[in-house]
């Protein structure tokens, strides 16, 4: 099950570890570039197994590229590295990437087989609020709802590494307390290795273990979340975390109002971030 | 009751801009030709004799030359209107007429001993046991009504006293070398092959056992046939008058002068070898351009009467396809040249 | 840019609202200028057919159009119903479609077999794909010695004449599908661990669908042209044969009755692809919708 | 420019007004369904010019449904209204919606003509922080770059009526507030009309004048925004506010943790809101 | 799904850290199977057509292949060189090529023309849809007798004819692509307020490009194969009537380098809109990346 992205080489065989005891995830020296941009640039990245972290990063930071490769897709990233794939993994797309020729509960099926599956796969439909939705065509949901899509889609397969591009960023705040229950609980039934990339802090602060924010093209902060669940987001050490994350990304004193560099001054572009 | 022959009423329109006077079918030949008269020709063999032997400049009319010529091409463009004189063999005029053109024969060409210089013979396939017609029977012979190979193999069963059920007719068009081939592959048991092909036919598949027989039956007539509309025209009827002229000196040139036409048509012009082309002019043998037609209309109306019976075509007369006014042309002109 | 001038009145509809949707008529007054070709317009797609029919039998009431050319439409129907009465044109096309759709069949068969075979795998693509193109590049007038010495002159050759037609344009339409198909959804299958055949029944022929049907609209026509080669040689029957045996007898109103006969044969089938089409691929919203 | 969407019928001539002094958007019992399901009915909706109005609503409860009949581009809508549409309206589309085909500055510039375009397309992308990358493609660029082109391509042309579909969604906290800067100063400079749809529920109050909650096809709750700018999202009235619009979202406390309907417990899913 | 084996060793590289990302060379052992073909492979696409040379000089070397119907690939070779030297195949070559381009930048022209005219407008496409369909299911040789008759037999009705053939892959493609267009764009392209050519030079053209690239693989192909059935009529030159002179004669060695000529051009002229269709279109990312 011991598998590379992209053109990863393998450590030694004597650091190699058996499949259960090491990491989920343990990349290395990860470089990818684009032309002469390098988006990682010798990024390092473990997760443990049944892990969930949290990925942070400005627009542009490289955060979808870095799922790109641990997903091997990217066939063009260099490093050393180990990813321990279990046997199900999950990705949410940033976008929500359905097929746009199989109706709803086919996309959420897709790639699964034998007896019970459509039956797993309404279910999970229904989960994330989208029962008799079933024969519709993905072009005939809202944004959020196809995000959902996506989101039952990867959940029914009950993974054991998910790998998350915003998948709540289409939705209200209802449904997206609904939906970090849902994960929440599978989480706490499989125990997957999580790498969930938001833009919400707060989001970031309250579901993960662990929360990193990719600057300049590595991970430049790490920090623990050891606040018991459930997590309030008024207790003051859950404050503190935010406005800690906050700052990381830019933004001095918490809240919407920057405080950071003024806005009408030309500062460090978001694009500047990776060279 | 389907054919289409019985509309022979209708008057060929679009022949080329007739006159506003119409020259009547039995009037006198105009001789002079008026200025600015032109003549659409697909006539390229003679094309290419009249340029060798450096006549070409002479003619006293404006010549579009078309490189068009047999039945089906020849009809085609008869109809749109785009040719005023084409060459052919002896069933495309009988086929135009069915069509519903109105056409004339104007000039016809022979061949001495015309039994031994035949331009078909019947090819054999390999293997296949033919040595005279009465082997025909039950034989698989290949057949394109419509053109002039069809018409062949339908006298030579008659010459043979076979009936069409006598034989397996394959209907196969005798295009390119379809008919070569289908010998070659065996498709065929029987196929009239025609001039280079014979040669090419013989050496090629001889070795294993193809072969050719004669089929003992004239097939040498060759035509230059129009429209009668064109032919009503005086102006076009006078230039027509000046080509046959032409047309006749040119085929004694060509049988006088062999190496030259070999060199100059079937080397240079159409990319044979030297040695095809000597075969060529040594098979088709000398021209006989007569001044009597009554010969060669009686054996037309017998391709008629034999081609009516087996098509299911209305009967037609053969001399209504010869204007005999032409008869004389061709000969006068070789006489006056000749000596 | 958008038109400045103001709304021109329409009439007042005090409470349209509980109409249900379908049965108002009221023609919008829309603000962005349409820029698609709108919606279809019933049996619009018979006006050019029947200008054309129009043109045609003005052409040949006035003289314009020589019959001998062109016979007029009315020759053209009494000319059919002798046809069908005598009954040569219902055997023609009976032995003509049989051909036709046995090669077709095949045709599509192999055709798309070839296309996922050289689309999904570049060995594939290698050894099928030049090939195919030679074939296409090539006259069929001057293959077909080389079909006639491989499998006679007899019904097989007609059919894999035909099949050869047909498996071109099925081949490259669907190729091509499948070729671009967004990587997107490639990487969505690997994720989700689709395997090679559940990839290619739910990722690669879907997506390849709209041009596998567009091959299909030149396959279904090439069809039948293929008929007026193939019924050349060694046929006594079909609708490719009596058109040749009308050419050299220049029956001219038999080959108009061919000719429309193939007219509407290429009209009906691509018209049942088109529908296809149009049900197959209900899932797409396009510029036509 | 006055001018309908979809199958809208217009007032009677007497209770037109002048282009000018009239609101921006005046829709009236718009009626939309698709099959059976009916997203919008009877929905009521007036915006004056110059006013921003933030639209909240849950997933899936006719947001974007609305908006593409406010542009006009639904055939299929019903009701009686007159949109006072000004010559340059903008619609910022939920999904980024470049041409693939088109090289990012041209996206940003299409349909405008004459001298100086590109200079102003250049400009405008320096403004959302995409300096540089003019003359990529759009698929190479990042989810949060895609939809800064988009914001930039519907900024470039001061559009005097701005219908904006989730148009921060991807948007990492910083870039979002130098966004939210940008179009405050547009705001400021041009006072367009300016619908906006959110669903973050701070971004709402930060920005709108007034606030809405679409809710089974209507406009349910509308909010007026009174605190003068800047807004501080640790003001009083600003967390009451929050309160309330969460409460009319189905989230009682404020804050991530819902105290709404437990999650586990089935309960009125979103898409039952617009039966 | 995936498989379970645990990976094989590979070297291990201490630091490739610094190399520049191109010039590392150790194949990547991936965890997603890969479902795509993968990238092209270099010269891959001359592997088919030199596997068929080679079929043939095999075939023809152990006399497999009877010389009387197919030359052997050095007969040709040889044949070649001499009609060149004698300047035959330059000659008629030239000629055809003349014929096949002006029919093709015409074809071309009207072809995108009425696609546009059809594809933007229901009113267009009722007049001309309908039409060129039929054209399309019309034999050409039984179509060539009215175009004699409306062209004559000259140079016109050649160039005629070739264009004919050629706009209807064009018309039908470039329809095609354009009316699948997704109606998003069209929606953005009214709301920034786009006037129709602005539409149709930065939304329609661009959008319908792959399906009219498709459309003129078919066609550059589609005029070279034209030749052969005009240059029958009243021609004294080109590769047609080249080939048709060597068919009547029996010249087996020419009517193969016909061929090959006709292979080669058909490949070279598909090789060259092909790499059009990737220089044109690298903002797709699709299943063959
Ligand atoms: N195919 C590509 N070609 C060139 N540049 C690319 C390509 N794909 C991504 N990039 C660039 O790489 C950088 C990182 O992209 P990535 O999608 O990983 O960002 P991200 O962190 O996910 O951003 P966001 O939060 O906006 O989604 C971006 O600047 C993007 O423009
Ligand atoms: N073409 C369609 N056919 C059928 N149903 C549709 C179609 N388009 C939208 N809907 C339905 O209409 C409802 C409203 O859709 P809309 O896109 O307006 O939601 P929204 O409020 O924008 O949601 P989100 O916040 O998720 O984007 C949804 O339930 C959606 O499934
Ligand atoms: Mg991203
Ligand atoms: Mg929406």
């Amino acid at each position: 099950m011991a598998t590379y992205a992209g053109r990863l080489t393998e450590p030694a065989a004597a650091e190699r570890q058996p499949a259960n005891a090491g990491p989920a995830v343990d990349v290395r020296s990860l470089v990818r570039s684009f032309d002469e941009r390098t988006v990682l640039d010798h990024l390092d990245l473990a997760i443990e197994p049944g892990e969930f972290v949290a990925l942070l990063g400005r627009s542009g930071s490289g955060k979808s590229t870095l799922l790109r490769a641990l997903a091997g897709l990217d066939h063009d990233v260099e490093g050393t590295g180990l990813v321990e794939v279990p046997r199900n993994v999950s990705v949410v797309f940033q976008d929500s990437r359905l097929l746009p020729w199989q109706r709803v509960l086919d996309n959420v099926t897709l790639g699964l087989s034998g007896p019970g599956t459509a039956g797993k796969g309404r279910e999970s439909l229904a989960e994330v609020g989208l029962a008799g939705r079933e024969q519709a065509w993905p072009n005939q949901l809202s944004g959020g709802e196809q995000q959902r899509v996506a989101l039952a889609r990867s959940l029914v397969r009950e993974p054991e590494l998910l790998l998350a591009d915003e998948p709540f960023g289409s939705l209200d705040a209802l449904t997206r307390i609904r939906m970090h229950g849902l994960l929440r609980r599978l989480c706490e039934r499989h125990r997957p290795a999580v790498l969930l990339v938001t833009h919400d802090v707060d989001e970031a602060i309250a579901l993960a273990d662990r929360v990193l924010v990719l600057t300049d093209g590595r991970v430049d902060t790490e920090v623990e979340v050891t606040i018991d669940p459930p997590r309030d987001p008024s207790d003051p050490r859950f404050a503190e975390l935010r406005s800690r994350l906050l700052a990381h990304l830019g933004i001095v004193n918490g809240g919407l109002q920057a405080a950071g560099p003024d806005s009408d001054v030309p500062s460090r572009r978001p694009e500047e971030v990776s060279r | 009751g389907l054919s289409k022959a019985d509309s022979n009423g209708t008057d060929g329109t679009n022949g080329s801009g007739a006159g506003d006077r119409k020259l009547a079918l039995d009037a006198q030949l105009p001789i002079t030709v008026p200025k600015g008269t032109t003549l659409t020709i697909g006539d390229p063999a003679t094309q290419k004799a009249l340029e060798l032997s450096g006549q070409i400049d002479k003619l006293p009319f404006k010549v579009k030359w078309a490189n068009i010529s047999g039945g089906p091409q020849t009809t085609e463009a008869f109809r749109a209107g785009a040719l005023d004189i084409g060459s052919v063999a002896d069933i495309p005029p009988i086929h135009a007429t069915w069509t519903g053109l109105h056409v004339r024969i104007v000039a016809a060409k022979f061949r001495v001993d015309p039994i031994h210089h035949p331009i078909y013979q019947l090819g054999i396939a390999p293997g296949v046991k033919v040595r005279s017609l009465a082997d025909l029977r039950g034989k698989k012979i290949a057949y394109s009504p419509g053109q002039a190979q069809g018409a062949l193999v339908l006298r030579v069963l008659q010459k043979a006293g076979l009936k069409k059920s006598d034989v397996t007719l394959v209907e196969l068009p005798s295009t390119g070398d379809v008919y070569p081939n289908a010998l070659a592959g065996k498709q065929v048991d029987v196929a009239p092959i025609g001039g280079v092909a014979i040669k090419r036919y013989l050496s090629k598949y001889g070795k294993d056992g193809g072969t050719t027989i004669p089929h003992g039956l004239r097939d040498d007539p060759g035509h230059l046939y129009t429209q009668v509309a064109t032919l009503e025209d005086p102006a076009k009827a006078a230039a027509i008058r000046a080509y046959v002229q032409y047309w006749a000196r040119a085929q004694i040139w060509m049988d006088k002068h062999p190496q030259q036409w070999i060199d100059g048509y079937y080397v240079k012009d159409q990319g044979l070898s030297e040695e095809d082309g000597r075969w060529l002019v040594k098979t088709s043998g000398h021209p006989d351009i007569p001044a009597d037609w009554k010969p060669a209309i009686a054996r037309q109306q017998q391709t008629i009467d034999l081609l009516a019976r087996e098509t299911d075509k209305p009967k037609l007369t053969a001399a209504d396809l010869f204007d005999q006014r032409f008869a004389p042309v061709a000969t006068d002109a070789i006489k006056n040249e000749a000596p | 840019m958008t038109t400045t001038t103001t709304a021109t009145a329409t009439a007042t509809t005090a409470s349209p609202v509980r109409v249900p949707p379908r049965t108002v008529t009221t023609a919008p007054v829309r603000r962005a200028r349409r820029l698609g070709p709108g919606r279809p317009v019933r049996f619009g797609s018979a006006v050019g057919p029947l200008l054309l029919l129009g043109l045609w039998s003005a052409g040949s009431a006035t003289g314009l159009i020589d019959p001998r050319i062109l016979s007029a439409p009315w020759t053209v129907v009494t000319t059919t119903i002798d046809l069908v009465n005598d009954g040569r044109l219902p055997a023609n096309l009976a032995v003509s479609a049989q051909r036709a759709f046995l090669g077709l069949a095949i045709g599509i068969g192999v055709g798309t077999l070839l296309a996922l075979a050289s689309g999904l795998n570049r060995l594939g693509e290698a050894l099928i794909d030049g090939p195919i193109q030679i074939k296409r590049a090539i006259p069929s007038l001057a293959l077909l010695p080389l079909l006639i010495l491989w499998f006679g002159i007899g019904e097989t050759m007609k059919v894999v004449t035909i099949t050869l037609g047909v498996l071109v344009p099925v081949y490259i339409h669907t190729h091509n599908g499948l070729r671009t198909i967004d990587s997107r959804y490639v990487e969505l299958a690997q994720t989700v661990g689709l395997g090679r055949w559940a990839f290619v029944r739910k990722v690669v022929l879907p997506g390849a669908l709209p041009g596998f049907l567009l091959g299909l609209r030149f396959a279904v026509v090439g069809a039948w042209l293929a008929l007026v080669v193939v019924e050349q040689i060694n046929a006594t029957s079909g609708i490719g044969y009596m058109m040749e045996l009308a050419r050299t007898y220049g029956q001219t109103d038999i080959i108009v009755v061919g000719l429309v006969v193939y007219g509407i044969l290429g009209l009906a089938s691509d018209g049942a692809v088109r529908l296809v089409q149009r049900k197959a691929l209900t899932w797409r919203r396009t510029l036509a919708d």
